[in-house]
């Protein structure tokens, strides 16, 4: 078994790993490179623990190989927050207590801001069958489904307070 | 005793809802849990299972796997102590983490490999052959009983003879059939609930080191690790002290991780190759190889006079056990008609053994199925005799003073006052379409006590670090630092609550029975207590006044008396300050026996609708009640009545062990193996109720298990009255809720 | 003197007797008496067994006084989730 | 064990073709590597077919709609233009599992896992999509129905891989739909299913339909008589139950952990139903 050599970038960082052919990303980023925030579940794409974005894509980092990442940019649970700022989902999950063991947040967070980057205002229907793939066994997702309904609220006023902010900027230029 | 007892005190922080402190590391990816723990130089550790459900293991050979380059270590049960004169209850924990000589079930250990990585140790299972002779085996609760069916362990004996039926027990006073004589009505049915798993998303997992000196350490995903290490010590030979077991944070348990389960395969592999060992199950190996609940079979009889005085309940319940002898079918017996008030009533159960794998808690153990048949039955009663089933359940209710169908006399319980919330509660009147029907159903549950240790130390900066040995299985370091900031008049963020390694504490028993806020709460009262005396005593030395004068109170000690009217109170952060000059580190420790948990109980209501041509039936509003003493942290609580909730409902509707004719497990994935996904359930609306348990200072009674265990009669009850027909086995999968309108089982 | 209610399980080892009258005045009094009477009982407080008092069950307390006039079952010893 | 990522189709079907040992071609991995992590499947080379151009994009051509190999579920669903034509083919791709899945999943491979379960293929065989298959010995274009012979075995010959599906252009008054059963609302692979693809005449009578049925057989079935029922109908109330029946008639299911045979063959012909009313009305039909 020969190793494969990628060259990628994770949370902005350029990392370079070798790894088996097989091996997937989810144990490349556990094993190799230390990042523990994506859990393994179930190895097979049904819970959703391994949540990570591959060009923007969510997908199962149990179901993607090493090797197929070259190049490519990947996002994980590390990369959420922006320095020492939490993600507003961040906030919100803490403030409503959306998580119990907290085995599964990692990739509720990950598939959340997915949905959110997306669907900057889902419904609560939307929001549920958007983490569908996402397997939480303790809380029963009513705190869950709160808090990325509040963390949503909160990105919309982000934004729209960045938007006012620019068009002073902009009025007052002109 | 007296100061466990309950005083009505007015609290500042309890009951508020602060951030956890373990939040942050928890929505950052920070946290370490079981498979989140590496070693220097550690192996990779890979079990070989028995593909048959019964077999004698006739030969194993590891010759080939051992002499594999990067193979460290290869054990069979031949590598473990050999306890078969010895304690049967060891052995038997011993022979289910490495069957010896047989294979009691699809999935049953029979080696283990650590080697230098994951592709190697999966090729050195390849490499070692098994030779089995294939044995009958039996899967089925009701087969297992049968006279002609395959024994499951020669030694257990009924009336002289091999027999799967490990235990007998039975409940109850009165006189049933008199009471049944006396009723109007009697309603008689049988039901059947099919084996479910606990379902943590966290896979069980561990870490070993143990040395040629006999020295180890263990890092593990437990509810106790306390326990794990007098288990895995007794188990191994080793000397308790000198194995430092540490648990990580933990995915779930929900009673499947107070048992161990491979733990001391990753210690006799790493004793073995002498280096640290990583063992990580795969989710299959969750579902074959670790605990899941009882499936049933039981009889439910209640009779009752048209004024809806109950007269006589009766009710016989076969669990299954898997292949080991458990106390399950106690469970059942004693909490079935525990709701109630009862002149004449009798329950009878039997543990059963069949090839599945061993039988583990799973939250309210034993208490859903039996609740499954109970109040089925009472809506069928109600029914039959014209009352609504809420005034009914109301009239026969527990209450303080009637004697628990398991036997003692009840103190203040909070059966009625659910009933009552339910009744009232805005869900009952809500409107119904087409298609949906409502249901309701009650629930019991002891919750325990226990063996606890807590420590409490004081930094000079007037910072609590807090070190209890309960595991935090969702949010208990936030309310263990609630209780500790309360008794010490401090502010929540001035305490940091940690969970200590069996190093650093005395023993805790495992955090099981909805024990841990209750028991690590108490030992928090009680440790801080002690710390508030150090502290008085401090303020008296800085003061120089006699302690007795002095009272705690706001985080300050006051000096009493005009004598002292010139002194200004000195706050636990200015005592803090200058203890090394008072006598030293400030800290207060406890242990004690935290046994009087109080009993707990639920009542549910909610509404489905059923899709008459397949079968498949949607929760669309769900309501849980339930007594909780006292909610310490009330979105904890909350948590705690809603995930038991879902858990019930994936249990009524759609979980369920499926075994071939092989006796094999068909199922064991997530994939099919089906939890509810988010997309299944509504919001899961909750009442907390409050009332004191007297033995808790508090009023805590503990709120963990109890509302798991109303959902599988309250949606069948719902499905019943939606659609008009009564499903008797649970799971209600479409097939067979389907089945059931085609066949018109509108009994 | 306090009469002890036996739940099913232990009355084959007490030669069937659904209750017994001791004179006992802790949980640890009561346990030891009756393993003297019963010495079949040791098999099940091997396995565990349980005291409720008056309704509140204790598994491990056996410091505990037992008022007079007390009810008092024997029990199994319990397991949780 | 080899991983290989080409960057044209010849070279993809040459590695393939050349290999000893076992050669798989990786495209969302989504059924791929749980394969691998149960050791159903030891590969000895992996070829990554996403490097190469063609796989990677959705085409609108003059004859309908490409849709290449390496394209996931999700992208498909963003595809607005394709969405319109086909709607029915659309969403059962979108059902092929959670969002994650949705990143990775693509209906060449859910086509090639060669799952009588598989959810996108009822879809497919009723739209009349065909495969674009890359071999060693050139290129052939295969109907979609006769790719998959068995569960987990198709009639692809050593070294050939998908390189595209391609769906025809949309007929005028023609509508399709796929519904399929599942014991949960997400997450779960269809106990049976149904695609139903028709097109009317200005009356509003249908003048040609495709049924397909899904895991009520070894492969997922084309049912002529269940088409045969409706056509010359405006979908009334007697041409759906002969649809139902025809359906139900067309069933050869198994027992399984996911359903019973009395179970399939019962909702084959509700959902066959509901699926036609469904197409009729995307047609424009007014029943």
């Amino acid at each position: 078994m020969s190793g494969v050599q990628v060259s990628t970038t994770i949370n902005g960082d350029v990392e370079e790993f070798v790894c088996h052919p097989g091996e997937t990303l989810l144990d490349v980023l556990r094993n190799r490179l230390g990042l523990i925030g994506a859990k393994e579940g179930c190895g097979t794409g049904d819970c959703g623990a391994c949540s990570v974005t591959v060009d923007g894509e969510l997908v199962c980092s149990c179901l993607v190989l090493g090797a197929e990442v070259e190049g490519r940019k990947v996002t994980t649970v590390e990369g959420l927050a922006d320095g020492n700022k939490l993600h507003p989902l961040q906030e919100q999950f803490l403030d409503n207590a959306a998580l119990q063991c907290g085995i599964c947040t990692p990739g509720f967070l990950v598939a959340a801001k997915a949905l959110l980057d997306r669907n900057p205002d889902p419904t609560e229907e939307e929001i549920r069958y958007a983490l569908a793939g996402n397997l939480c066994r303790c809380t029963g997702y009513d705190k869950i489904v709160r808090a990325v309904d509040a963390a949503a609220k909160d990105l919309r006023a982000e934004a729209k307070k960045a938007a006012k902010k620019k068009a002073a900027k902009k009025a007052k230029k002109a | 005793m007296a100061e466990q007892t309950y005083t009505d005190q007015e609290f500042k922080v309890i009951g508020t809802r602060p951030r956890r402190p373990d939040g942050v590391d928890k929505v950052t990816g920070r946290a370490r849990y079981g498979a989140d723990a590496f070693a220097p130089g550690q192996l990779v550790a890979r079990v070989l299972r028995s593909p048959h459900a019964h077999a004698t293991i006739k030969k194993i050979d590891t010759s080939k796997a051992e002499k594999m380059k990067g193979v460290k270590a290869v054990i069979t049960s031949a590598d473990l102590p050999d306890l078969t004169e010895g304690n049967r209850g060891n052995f038997d924990i011993l022979e289910n983490c490495m069957a010896r000589g047989r294979a009691l079930y699809h999935g049953h250990a029979v080696a283990a490999v650590a080697a230098i990585d994951e592709p190697t140790a999966r090729k050195a299972l390849k490499a070692i052959k098994v030779e089995y002779k294939v044995l009958p085996h039996v899967t089925d609760v009701d087969a297992a009983m049968a006279d002609d069916a395959p024994i499951v362990q020669p030694h257990v004996q009924q009336d002289g003879k091999p027999s799967n039926i490990a235990n007998v027990s039975q409940f109850g006073h009165g006189d049933v059939d008199g009471g049944f004589a006396e009723a109007d009505v009697v309603i008689e049915k049988s039901y059947k609930t099919e084996q479910t798993h606990q379902g943590y998303i966290e896979p069980h997992a561990c870490l070993a080191s143990v040395g040629p000196d006999g020295q180890g350490e263990l890092w593990v995903t437990t509810q106790g690790h306390f326990t794990f290490r007098t288990v895995c010590a007794q188990l191994l030979g080793m000397d308790i002290a000198k194995l430092k077991v540490t648990s990580s944070e933990i995915g779930g348990g929900f009673g499947g991780k107070t048992h161990v389960w491979m733990e001391p395969l990753a210690l006799a592999l790493s004793r073995k190759a002498n280096r640290p060992v990583k063992l990580v199950m795969g989710r299959d190996e969750v579902f074959m190889g670790s605990g899941p609940t009882c499936s049933t079979s039981m009889d439910v009889k209640i009779g009752a006079k048209k004024d809806g005085t109950i007269t006589a309940a009766e009710a016989t319940l076969r669990y299954q056990d898997g292949p080991y002898p458990g106390p399950w079918g106690m469970l059942g017996a004693m909490t079935s008609f525990a709701c109630y008030d009862l002149p004449n009533v009798k329950t009878v159960a039997y543990d059963v053994l069949v090839n599945r794998p061993k039988v583990a808690a799973y939250r309210a153990p034993s208490a859903p199925m039996a609740a499954f048949g109970v109040e089925s039955t009472m809506d069928l009663v109600a029914e039959a005799i014209g009352m609504d089933p809420v005034d009914f359940r109301i009239q026969n209710a527990a209450k303080e003073g009637t004697r628990a169908s398991y036997g003692p006399t009840y103190g203040p319980i909070g059966i009625g006052p659910t009933l009552d919330a339910v009744k009232n509660h805005p869900h009952m009147q809500a409107k119904l379409g087409p298609n949906q029907g409502r249901g309701m159903a009650c629930g019991f549950w002891f919750n325990f006590g226990g063996q606890t240790c807590t420590d409490l130390n004081i930094g000079t900066d007037g910072t609590v670090n807090l070190t209890v040995g309960t595991v935090d299985v969702g949010g208990a370091r936030a309310s263990m630092s609630l209780i500790a900031a309360e008794e010490l008049g401090i502010s929540y963020d001035k305490v940091k609550c940690n969970i200590g390694d069996t190093a650093s504490l005395g023993h805790n028993d495992t955090t099981e029975g909805s024990r841990g806020t209750f028991s690590s709460g108490m030992a928090t009262i009680f440790a801080a207590r002690a710390a508030v005396d150090v502290l008085k005593q401090r303020a008296a030395l800085m003061w120089e006044i006699d302690v007795d004068d002095i009272e705690w109170k706001d985080g300050a000690a006051h000096a009493q008396g005009v004598a002292h009217s010139n002194l200004a109170p000195l706050t636990l952060e200015e005592i803090a300050k200058k203890s090394p000059q008072t006598g030293g580190p400030i800290a207060g420790h406890n242990e004690v026996v935290a046994d009087g948990a109080g009993v707990s109980f639920a009542s549910h209501i909610c509404d489905v609708e059923v899709d008459p041509e397949t079968g498949s039936t949607r929760v669309l509003r769900y309501t849980v009640v339930q007594d909780a003493g006292k909610a310490i942290h009330p979105a904890y609580v909350e948590g705690q009545f809603q995930g038991a909730a879902a858990q019930g409902i994936g249990w009524a509707l759609n979980e369920e062990y499926v075994y071939g004719e092989d006796g094999r497990l068909q199922n064991p994935s997530f994939l099919d193996y089906r939890i509810p996904v988010c997309s299944d359930l509504p919001f899961i609306d909750t009442e907390i109720l409050e009332i004191p348990n007297p033995n808790h200072p508090y009023g805590i009674r503990g709120v963990g298990e109890t509302s798991i265990v109303p959902p599988l009669a309250a949606i069948s009850n719902a499905v019943s009255n939606a659609v008009g027909v009564r499903l008797d086995h649970i799971p209600m999968s479409p097939p067979r809720v389907l089945k059931a309108i085609k066949d018109g089982n509108g009994a | 003197m306090p009469t002890v209610s036996l739940s099913s399980g232990f009355q084959d080892a007490a030669d069937g007797a659904a209750s017994v009258d001791i004179e006992a005045a802790t949980v640890r009094e009561l346990l030891r008496l009756l393993l003297e009477r019963y010495p079949r009982m040791q098999s099940h407080f091997d396995e565990g067994v349980a005291v409720s008092i008056n309704g509140d069950i204790y598994r491990d307390i056996r410091d505990l006084p037992i008022p007079t006039d007390a009810e008092v079952f024997l029990l199994p010893r319990l397991q949780g989730g | 064990m080899r991983y290989e990522a080409p960057t044209s189709s010849k070279e993809a079907a040459k590695l393939l073709a050349g290999t000893k040992g076992k050669a798989v071609v990786l495209a969302g991995g989504t059924d791929l590597l749980v394969r691998m992590k149960m050791g159903h499947v030891e590969p000895d080379l992996i070829v990554d077919i996403k490097r190469i151009e063609a796989t990677q994009a959705i085409k609108k051509t003059a004859s309908g709609f490409k849709i290449g190999a390496g394209v996931p579920g999700a992208t498909m669903g963003r595809n607005s233009a394709l969405k319109k034509a086909w709607p029915g083919v659309v969403e059962a791709a979108e059902l092929i599992g959670s969002d994650q899945i949705q990143g990775r999943c693509t209906i060449a491979g859910n086509l090639c896992n060669a799952s009588p379960a598989a959810d996108s293929v009822p879809a497919m065989v009723a739209a009349g999509a065909k495969a674009a298959v890359v071999g060693p010995n050139g290129r052939r274009t295969v109907a979609v129905e006769k790719i998959p012979t068995g569960p987990g075995k198709t009639s692809l010959k050593k070294g050939e891989m998908i390189e595209s599906i391609s769906l025809p252009k949309k007929a005028p008054r023609s509508g399709d739909a796929y519904l399929r059963f599942i014991p949960r609302t997400e997450m779960d692979i269809a106990v049976v299913s149904a695609g139903v693809n028709l097109t009317l005449d200005n009356k509003g009578v249908v003048k040609m339909a495709r049924v397909a049925l899904g895991a009520i057989a070894p492969t997922v079935v084309l049912v002529e008589d269940a088409a045969k029922a409706i056509v010359g109908s405006k979908l009334d109330e007697e041409a759906l139950s002969a649809l139902a029946a025809a359906c139900e008639a067309a069933c050869k299911p198994i027992d399984d952990m996911r359903g019973t045979i009395e179970f399939r063959t019962e909702v084959a012909g509700v959902l066959g139903r509901r699926a036609a009313k469904l197409a009729y009305e995307r047609a424009g039909g007014k029943s």
